[in-house]
């Protein structure tokens, strides 16, 4: 009986959010019990995903097979219930993802353990560990416990745990596994990227993102340059959707998307509490606009005090240059 | 879902679809009812929400989205109400809460109407901030907690959370603080007031939040409470008193009104504008409350005050009714409503905007911006200008 | 059917024929009146019969109170004098025809309002005046179940409200009311002067508006503050019901700090609202109408009256546009006594 | 994708067009008793060219299109009967010009009356224009389309005789201008040639009105409303034409109706007089009331219930609210004034025998030249029954008004099919000719005036 095994999976070369979130809780749950933190990781390439978990785990177990490409449920579960029996965690953690809902009910037949999904709060009481999940339409929200069990399978709500500062230098471990048999009904063919022009700024490590400072829709050639140099996408705020610059799904704020890259460039955005609320989650912020006084730059973490239509054409040039030299 | 189970069952098919409900002050055009401003199609006027409302009940038609989107385009601003000439006009609005209601029960509403609800359900606000960070606002302004003062400061979800907000709720804290009222704030325990929990058809969780919000406010011995939002003020002047929450309840206009006026505040320092001043539909047609806010700026020494052609009970709501600040089903256009609404200030010469509404502060001042009006037209709330007037930076 | 008590001794006896000679309308001396007065009497018809404007004022000159208008109204019906023209006799007799379902009853047990057909003046009745008196006929839709019918008065018609009135008076009986505060002065008049008169049962105490008004104000006296105005009062020609009530104007006046101005056509003297007068069958009626608006208010005006009090709702309907037109702002009773306690009249305009 | 769908929003924009099942529900509705048939578009352009090119659209694809102003016939003018484009005119919503001189107003097809008549209030107070009883969201396009009338119809006529002038797009896409304006010299008059003739009354089955000059007529500072009320129905044609004569009045309605119970039975008479001096309006007062109707008052027979200033717009809505409802139709007719009596009596027996409280109104056209004259049925849209019983007495009452010599105004299906039985076989042809001319595909609101 030792530790707390967060479940982390990742989509299109990157680990999900959803892993953070409950990696963080994760982590929480272990230091107050102090217990050893787990953090294990399936796929076919996986050295990147192990370095980055190890930020908040105190082992990450790295699970490496081609057969385990695009994170099938199936041989994932393989996995998962190996090291369950092995290790023997209070909780296994993970996300309640897509990923989950398909592996976590069948897993939890498999080891016959008891499983609580979509929870919205998971804590310690008299050193047992304790659900709540909401109920009725999201009317009521209830507590569970679990039936006696050594271990107990638990899925968190997408987006109910906030990510705290990682900082540690977990050990990490590299884990062959044999699969015994080729029985799989489900097999990887490959990502679907969104429908033709539709572009997912949710899911972009980089954006370059504008807002009305941008004058005339003809200066968004500018802009998709810069992006395109910096291998990322254009969003934008409100007001250039309003005009019909651009479409509405590249608009993040509170009636557009939230977004978490990165990188954040807003370029001739004032930074109203709208647009804000869903981008702060970024790694970086960076501001130019013409107004110092703007309140973007109370968000951002570098700041051009400057007109966009000047900084951006030469960014554009000093990062083509900057590439060249690498290149 | 047959009729029967509906409230409204034995009235709603009494709308005649005559158009009266479009009106603004007189007949000048059809277009005071936000959501048919904005998309122009018959079944986003009212009769035509009413008439497809029917039609669901009655299976003629099927749920969709696109039936979601259209009755929660309504922003409840009452101008129907007002406006439609028949003896069945007070149901209205409640007749669209009813459908709401029923949306919410089968878990059928716009997404963004879900996560409004489950926001405010989690976290007291509709952006999910945390309830932890519902206080930050008042850091530095040396404003007390709630301990006894004369007035409950009831602040709100948009001045506790929206920097806009947040601003003016500071300002006014302010002008409280120099005209010596009692006065305290609940910070983070203050929790949303559910007027628009309530508009949008969620009534058990309204029910939840207004009942937790008498008793938080009882158990404080609360008695006089004024609010920075005219829809806290409706919710508890109109609605709190069915929870056994009879508290005296005004805007805060209302109570500038008074103070000005007995000499209690010294706004001598005077603002230098032309303003003109945009009713909040749950200030004015909610609850006929025309006269403070203009009271307050006619006493404001170099305001000019100038009435653009649809005022009072003919104002033209911002849009941002019934949760539309957030699910903003009315954004995206040159018709929305908030951007014609500050083509028509413009229109009156005013170099000012007056609101009294957070939520109108941050519609229409998005608005400006995306008319690009903002050399011509700042969108102010009367707590600021009030506030500059009395020496407050 | 219910008959009208009157006492030709009475006339004979009389020294004044105050009734006719008094008349704003017709000039009549002191021979002529005891003549036609007795001739009406007697059912034969008079050239009062046609020229009475019914004005109601004979019913309060009469010295001896001999009911000398209920007699000619009666006669104008026996002897097919008919005041107004014919379809509009028979619009109004329609009228009072309650066509939206029965009223719901609520026993009340005490003292209420009756606003009788003035339902939809509810607003009126507000703030502390009014505060914890319940209301019978609340609902416009209702209001024909409470109308007390006097009005045929002025259509010649007393069998109507012989006939209804009965049915009207047990409507108001069912809520189980000891004391009917009335809205409107002709209530008032119809249960404390014409039943009496043709020997209609009343179980219910009537009170006037005024007498109840004068008595709350007494109660809210510290609250008065004198709303220091010079008002002129429109006279409704039912308050010729009940002239020992009249006195209450001067006293509510008096209580709430208004200067009752100096004007001829006053108290008894009062000119009616020219509503009926328009009507009426014979030549000229409009313009004879006109004129006494004309002269009412250039009278009021004379007199430097600021506001024009109203008891009657019909009376502020003819004359409450003219006077504000004429500078001089129309507001019903109660409204103004409200101004004095502080508060915002209903109807200001 | 439906590639009409596509084309039309290349034309208007995504936002301005549907093929949702709840735009094609509410489209497919009139007011009144008509049964609902669903178009397969709703569209609401903005200019004129987009008109062009929906029409030029719906010609190449042989789908009907439905052009719909204020949308308040009442008769199913505007029921897509054969599917297709319902086309919502109202974003057409500019006034273009007000040439107070010559007296005329330009506007675009989708302004609505309450708007102009807001308009001339606030900006060109000594102006109006003649005001239909409709509630003020209809729009003038389509109330001269279908021949309508106002407040003004006894001094001045019907609606449709006060247009200046046109501007169309024919059913074959193109844009033609008729009246003055054709020849570029201002909207001043519909004169010589070509005539508005082929476009007003044919309930949009020739062409969409996208422009129209309506004339204007003084305002006068006082304008109000005296009621006078007789007994007996026999006089109100001697009446009507006694008031004429005066040429002091401007709208002249009598009516009757079983609710409330005060107008039962009765004829009464709204008269408007308007002066601009309280001298003018006592000249006027005597010369109507007086001289004019004093006989009638001195026997007993008319009463005179007063003048109001002010005028009070009708708030015909508050008719479909009579039997708690929502709904109400009416058989409107163009009658020789003479059968005013019989009219009343006929049309009360009418409504007897159907169970629907009896309201008529018969409204003077020009110098009692004709009477617009309206027999109105309410009904309860969530009770079929009546909406059945209000359908037969409305197809009574077409069968009456033609009995009674007079003629169906913007007649539904069911007149239109009684009209076209007695027309003059000479001028059916024509009509013919004219629609297969304009019309080659037959796509402008068809089902309506469809000559067999």
């Amino acid at each position: 009986m030792s530790g707390i095994l967060v479940v982390a999976e990742h989509r299109n070369r990157a680990l999900a959010n959803v892993s953070y979130q409950v990696l963080s809780k994760g982590r929480q749950l272990a230091d107050q019990a102090q217990m050893e933190l787990l953090a294990v990781v399936a796929g076919s390439d996986v050295d990147a995903y192990a370095k980055e978990l190890a930020g908040w785990a105190d082992r990450v177990l790295a699970v490496k097979s081609d057969r385990l490409e695009g994170l099938l449920a199936e041989p994932c579960q393989k996995i998962i219930a190996h090291l369950i029996r092995k290790i023997k965690p209070k909780i296994t953690l993970m996300g309640h993802s897509s990923f989950a809902m398909d592996m976590a009910p069948s897993l939890s037949v498999e080891l016959g353990i008891p499983l609580a999904t979509d929870c919205i709060d998971i804590f310690w009481q008299n050193g047992d560990i304790l659900v709540t999940r909401s109920i009725y339409n999201s009317k009521v929200n209830a507590t569970y416990s679990f039936a006696q069990s050594e271990t107990v399978l638990i899925t968190g709500r997408v987006g109910e745990f906030s990510v705290e500062e990682g900082g540690r230098q977990g050990q990490i471990e590299e884990i062959e596994f044999d699969f015994e048999e080729e029985s799989d009904y489900k097999k990887f063919e490959g990502y679907l990227e969104a429908e033709a022009g539709g572009v997912d700024i949710t899911q972009a490590e980089v954006l370059v993102s504008v807002g009305r400072g941008i004058k005339d829709k003809k200066n968004l050639e500018m802009v998709e340059e810069l992006a395109r140099v910096l291998g990322g996408v254009v969003s934008c705020s409100r007001p250039v959707v309003d005009y019909g610059w651009l479409p509405s799904e590249r608009q993040v704020g509170l009636s557009g998307k939230t977004v978490q890259p990165k990188l954040y460039l807003g370029l001739g955005i004032s930074g109203a509490f709208q647009h804000v609320v869903g981008m702060k989650g970024a790694s970086i912020i960076v501001a130019i606009n013409k107004d110092a006084k703007a309140p973007i730059f109370s968000v951002a973490n570098y700041g051009i005090v400057d007109d966009l239509l000047k900084v951006v054409p030469a960014l554009v040039n000093k990062i083509s240059e900057l590439k060249g030299k690498t290149e | 879902m047959t009729l029967t189970d509906y409230k409204y069952g034995d009235v709603i098919h009494r709308c005649f679809r005559c158009g009266y409900c479009k009106f603004p002050i007189n007949w000048m055009d059809v277009n005071n009812c936000p959501a048919y401003a904005r998309f122009r199609m018959e079944t986003y006027s009212c009769g035509g929400r009413l008439w497809l409302t029917r039609a669901w009940l009655e299976g003629e038609i099927e749920w969709s989205d696109h039936l979601a989107d259209i009755l929660y385009s309504c922003t409840a601003c009452k101008n129907c109400e007002v406006k439609c000439p028949l003896s069945f006009n007070i149901d209205i609005l409640n007749m669209m809460i009813a459908a709401k209601g029923e949306m919410v029960e089968r878990g059928e509403v716009p997404s963004p109407v879900k996560e409004f609800l489950e926001n405010i359900q989690r976290q007291g606000n509709p952006y999910g901030t945390s309830r932890a960070k519902r206080g930050e606002w008042m850091e530095g302004t040396g404003i007390e907690a709630y301990q006894g003062q004369e007035f409950l400061y009831y602040v709100g979800c948009v001045g506790s959370y929206d920097t806009r907000g947040q601003e003016t709720a500071r300002i006014l804290g302010k002008v409280l603080q120099k005209a010596g009222v009692s006065f305290g704030v609940l910070g983070n325990d203050e929790n949303c007031d559910g007027n628009e929990v309530k508009n949008l058809g969620e009534e058990t969780l309204f029910e939840m939040l207004a009942e937790e919000n008498v008793a938080q406010f009882q158990g404080l011995g609360v008695q006089k409470i004024v609010t920075l939002s005219p829809h806290s003020y409706n919710t508890m002047k109109n609605d709190y008193p069915g929870f056994n929450g009879e508290f005296e309840v005004s805007h805060y206009t209302q109570l500038l009104q008074g103070l000005i006026r007995d000499g209690g505040l010294d706004v001598s320092g005077g603002y230098n504008a032309t303003v003109t001043y945009h009713d909040p539909c749950f200030l004015g047609r909610w609850n006929e409350e025309y006269n403070a806010p203009r009271a307050v700026l006619k006493s404001t020494p170099g305001v000019q005050l100038v009435e653009m052609a649809r005022n009072k009970d003919g104002a033209l709501c911002c849009g941002g009714g019934g949760g539309n600040f957030y699910i903003d089903l009315l954004g995206g256009s040159a018709d929305s409503p908030a951007r014609r609404r500050v083509r028509e200030a413009c229109e009156t010469g005013a170099n000012v905007l007056a609101v009294a509404c957070p939520n109108c502060l941050t519609m229409l001042e998005d608005a400006v911006k995306a008319e690009g009006l903002e050399d011509k037209l700042a969108v102010k709330d009367i707590a600021e200008i009030v506030g500059e007037a009395c020496g407050i930076k | 059917m219910y008959e009208l008590k009157f006492n030709e001794d009475e006339c004979l006896s009389c020294t004044t024929q105050d009734c006719l000679t008094r008349c704003q309308y017709m000039d009549i001396d002191r021979d002529t009146a005891k003549a036609e007065i007795l001739k009406i009497a007697h059912g034969e018809d008079s050239f009062v019969l046609h020229d009475c404007v019914t004005c109601y004022a004979c019913e309060e000159y009469c010295p001896v109170n001999n009911h000398p208008f209920y007699l000619i109204v009666e006669k104008q019906e026996e002897l097919d004098v008919p005041p107004l023209p014919r379809p509009l006799i028979r619009r109004g007799i329609q009228t009072g025809i309650p066509f939206r379902g029965e009223p719901d009853i609520e026993e009340i047990n005490g003292q209420a309002l009756d606003m009788g057909v003035f339902s939809d003046l509810m607003y009126l009745i507000q703030g502390r005046l009014f505060e914890g008196l319940p209301v019978i006929s609340q609902d416009p839709r209702k209001m024909f179940h409470y109308f007390c019918q006097l009005m045929y008065l002025h259509y010649g018609r007393t069998s109507v409200i012989k006939e209804r009135l009965p049915g009207i008076i047990q409507t108001i009986a069912k809520h189980n009311v000891t004391e009917v505060i009335c809205f409107h002065d002709e209530c008032y008049g119809t249960y404390t002067s014409y039943c009496p008169a043709v020997g209609i049962d009343v179980p219910f105490k009537a009170v006037h508006l005024f007498e109840f008004l004068y008595n709350r104000l007494n109660e809210l006296k510290d609250d008065i503050n004198p709303i220091n105005l010079k008002v002129a009062y429109q006279r409704p020609c039912s308050s010729r019901l009940s002239s020992d009530k009249h006195h209450f104007v001067r006293g509510i006046f008096e209580l709430i700090g208004a200067e009752n101005v100096e004007r001829e056509y006053v108290d008894e003297n009062a000119l009616c609202c020219g509503g009926t007068i328009q009507g009426q069958r014979r030549e000229g009626s409009r313009k004879r109408a006109a004129d006494v608006q004309k002269r009412n208010i250039e009278d009021m005006k004379n007199a430097g009256a600021e506001v024009c009090v109203f008891n009657c709702p019909a009376c502020y309907t003819t004359l409450g546009s003219m006077v504000a037109k004429n500078g001089i702002r129309p507001v019903f009773m109660s409204d103004l006594c409200r101004l004095a306690i502080g508060e915002k009249p209903a109807g200001w305009r | 994708m439906d590639s009409v769908y596509q084309a039309l929003v290349d034309i208007v924009g995504q936002e301005h067009v549907s093929n949702r099942q709840e735009e094609l529900f509410i489209y497919s509705y009139d007011l009144g008793t008509t049964e609902p048939h669903r178009p397969d578009y709703a569209v609401i352009p903005r200019t004129t060219e987009e008109i062009q090119e929906i029409v030029k659209l719906a010609n190449k694809e042989k789908v009907p299109v439905v052009p719909l102003g204020g949308g308040l016939s009442l008769a199913g003018l505007a029921v897509p009967f054969r599917g297709g484009i319902a086309l919502d005119l109202k974003r057409m919503d500019s006034i273009l010009e007000v040439n107070e001189k010559a007296r005329y107003a330009v506007v675009e097809c989708g302004v609505s009356q309450g708007q102009l008549t807001s308009y001339l209030e606030r900006n060109f107070p000594h102006l109006t224009h003649s005001e239909p009883g409709a509630p003020p969201t209809a729009t003038i396009a389509g109330n001269v389309a279908i021949h309508g009338q106002g407040d003004l119809a006894q001094p001045y006529g019907f609606n449709s005789d006060m247009v200046n002038g046109l501007e169309i797009v024919l059913p074959t896409g193109e844009v033609c201008k008729f009246g003055s304006c054709s020849i570029g010299s201002g909207w001043y008059t519909q004169h010589p040639l070509p005539d508005v003739g082929l476009f007003l009354g044919w309930s949009g089955t020739t062409g969409i009105i996208t422009k129209v000059s309506i004339r204007l007529f003084p305002s006068k500072k006082i304008r109000g409303v005296g009621q006078f009320v007789v007994e007996d129905e026999e006089l109100v044609p001697e009446i009507m034409y006694k008031l004429t004569h005066t040429q002091m009045t401007e709208d002249v309605i009598a009516f009757s109706q079983a609710i409330p119970p005060f107008a039962s039975g009765l004829q009464h008479f709204t008269i408007n007089i308007v002066a601009d001096s309280e001298k003018e309006l006592e000249f006027k007062h005597e010369i109507v009331w007086d001289d004019t109707l004093g006989e009638y008052i001195r026997s007993g027979a008319g009463g005179f219930l007063g003048f109001r200033s002010g005028l009070q717009r009708p708030q015909v809505s508050k008719t479909s609210d009579w039997r708690k409802g929502g709904g109400f139709e009416y058989v409107g007719a163009i009658m020789p004034v003479e059968t005013y009596p019989e009219c009343y009596r006929r049309g009360r027996d009418i409504s007897e025998r159907h169970d629907i409280p009896y309201t008529v109104l018969g409204r003077c056209i020009g110098a009692a030249h004709a009477m617009m004259f309206s027999w109105t049925y309410a009904f309860n849209r969530a009770d079929p029954e009546t909406i059945r019983q209000a359908r037969e007495a409305l197809h009574e009452t077409d069968d009456l008004a033609l009995e009674l010599h007079g003629t169906i105004w913007k007649p539904g299906l069911y007149g239109q099919k009684l009209v076209m039985e007695r027309l003059d076989p000479n001028t059916l042809n024509l009509m013919k000719k004219i629609k297969q001319m304009l019309d080659p595909n037959g796509i402008m609101n068809p089902g309506n005036w469809e000559v067999s």
